[in-house]
């Protein structure tokens, strides 16, 4: 009984990432009584104790979490100093130019002007500091507005946000305009 | 023919055809091909008598089975300009070449379909913060420029579909009140502003009237200050110390 | 020796969460060649999937990624209050295999496998980053060549397109094979 359950605490705990789970959210996604749930997480920390992972099950403040073992730290300053990518991905790209044209702009905002999720974009832009929370927006959840940084305007060679070319009208807004309106030429490369 | 598969929405005139065969365990490469028009006719009727809107490729479909069907009735025979080995080519032969290709497209469609499913149920985390092992300052970004970053927005917008405009509707009429609101946020979050930085990139001109309005209903209450370092230069604003905190 | 690189890969998997790492970047952050770090990572999805863990190694893409085990998603949708993901409609799915198979390939060729158009069902998958301009074709009026990308991959669950299973073969139809074939290239079964 306490065996499949344990798998699940497992995925549950890994996609909670660094928010981690208290006891009664976890009883309330397990469908399990809350004393259970403590010792369904003690089982998984002996686990994870016993075979070596790098991983581990730590009771952090009120909340249970996976993180990493100290030991590998060593591993993760390599992979935090050597960035994953010199370059940005297309899908990167793409967020960094829609917040440095509609800054402020909110998550949901970029959501749905790319039509996808962007949280991954997102993550990464910030935290290559290329972008950065600027405040909160005044609706429900007061969610983050996020605007582009001194990093930003470095790394592209940009004196201020004024340098950055203008963009054509966007289509849908006032479509009978852009018969007439030229759009600028756009170098390319 | 049973209303539910009237019901059912197929993606197209072989999509009917496909289903049409399959339903029946017809040869895909033998097909009666009387029998068969006969129901994608019924099938086309049945929609039109509920009043469904018929794509104009099941009319084209419909045309071609009639095609078909009628020289299956005339006699096959060598035509003297072709002096072919064999009898006339089998005028079914295209059709079924393309019913036997979509067949596989459906195929494909479906597994592909099993796999979305079952990957829509793996869940991934963010990626952990490695900030507190970073060094220093992440490394600077390279191989980018403005260009690509221009280019990948303007790519953008060419990728969403353009919204079909079928009326003019006058938009939102926007608060000045709002816009103070807005300016402030922007103020909170950036301390000092050029103008132009305020409003270089706003959307419409009605947007920018009433930008304009706002910033100086905030220069009049105070809160906002405005300097211009040089003659001519850019004119900077910034948050009145001490009334925002 | 391979034991404790198999805790520091998984804390460096970990780590990375949706952003996965390619051979390459393992091997610059664990400091090994590039195919004892596949190795590592097919030695740590096994022990992964032999201890009937909640989490799996798999290969998406071109990264290395630790996900879950879809048999726990009952419970991370009631962690994450996520939406089903979006499913694709019949057509889109249609049009989406069709490129998958014979990319690259025009509009008007994927018309007429279909025998309807599928300009919405391709700009519905160009939206969604399914499907991308990959070149153009060398015909009048220059037409858009597609094929699938990175996100394709990663949403189906692929390691590279030649996980894609083979189409079932039509016996004695020459005619039908020769439009859906295969690149020579790719594996058989």
């Amino acid at each position: 009984m306490i065996l499949p359950m344990l798998g699940a605490l497992e995925a549950v705990l890994f996609a909670a990432g660094s928010e981690g789970l208290t006891d009664e959210e976890l009883a309330d996604i397990l469908q399990l009584p809350v004393h259970e749930c403590r010792s369904l997480c003690r089982a998984l920390q002996a686990a994870y104790d016993e075979r070596g992972s790098g991983l581990q099950v730590m009771e952090l403040g009120q909340t249970w979490q996976l993180v990493t073992r100290p030991e590998h730290a060593v591993y993760l300053r390599r992979m935090a100093a050597t960035p994953m990518s010199t370059h940005l991905s297309p899908a990167a790209l793409e967020v960094l130019a829609i917040v440095a044209y509609r800054q402020p702009i909110s998550r949901l905002e970029i959501d749905h002007v790319r039509g996808v999720q962007s949280d991954r974009a997102i993550q990464t832009l910030v935290h290559r500091r290329l972008i950065a929370e600027v405040g909160r927006q005044d609706a429900p959840g007061r969610p983050i507005l996020y605007g582009t940084t001194q990093t930003f305007l470095q790394t592209f060679g940009l004196r201020s946000l004024e340098d950055l070319p203008p963009l054509p009208e966007e289509s849908g807004e006032e479509t009978a305009l852009s018969l007439f309106q030229k759009p600028p030429a756009w170098p390319r490369d | 023919m049973a209303l539910e598969v009237v019901l059912e929405s197929f993606t197209g005139p072989l999509d009917l055809l496909l289903h049409l065969i399959q339903t029946q365990e017809i040869n895909i490469h033998d097909i009666p091909i009387a029998t068969i028009t006969d129901q994608y006719l019924a099938y086309l009727q049945t929609m039109e008598e509920l009043s469904l809107e018929i794509a104009s490729e099941f009319l084209v479909m419909a045309a071609t089975l009639l095609a078909i069907k009628s020289r299956m009735l005339l006699p096959r025979t060598p035509r003297p300009d072709q002096p072919d080995e064999e009898s006339e080519a089998d005028p079914r032969e295209e059709l079924v070449r393309q019913l036997v290709e979509y067949q596989r497209c459906k195929w494909a469609a479906e597994h592909l379909k099993e796999r979305h499913l079952l990957q829509s149920q793996v869940y991934a985390r963010p990626p952990m913060d490695l900030a507190e092992f970073a060094p220093q300052e992440p490394a600077p970004l390279t191989g980018v420029n403005l260009w690509q970053l221009v280019d990948a927005y303007r790519r953008l917008v060419q990728r969403i579909p353009p919204e079909r405009q079928v009326a003019t509707i006058d938009g939102p009429v926007i608060s000045v009140e709002a816009e103070m609101e807005r300016l402030l946020e922007k103020l909170r979050a950036y301390r000092r502003l050029t103008f132009f930085d305020l409003f270089g990139r706003t959307p419409t001109r009605r947007h920018l009237v009433a930008a304009f309005l706002a910033l100086l209903e905030l220069v009049k209450s105070g809160m906002v200050r405005c300097s211009q370092p040089e003659p001519l230069g850019d004119i900077v604003l910034a948050l009145q110390e001490g009334d925002e905190a």
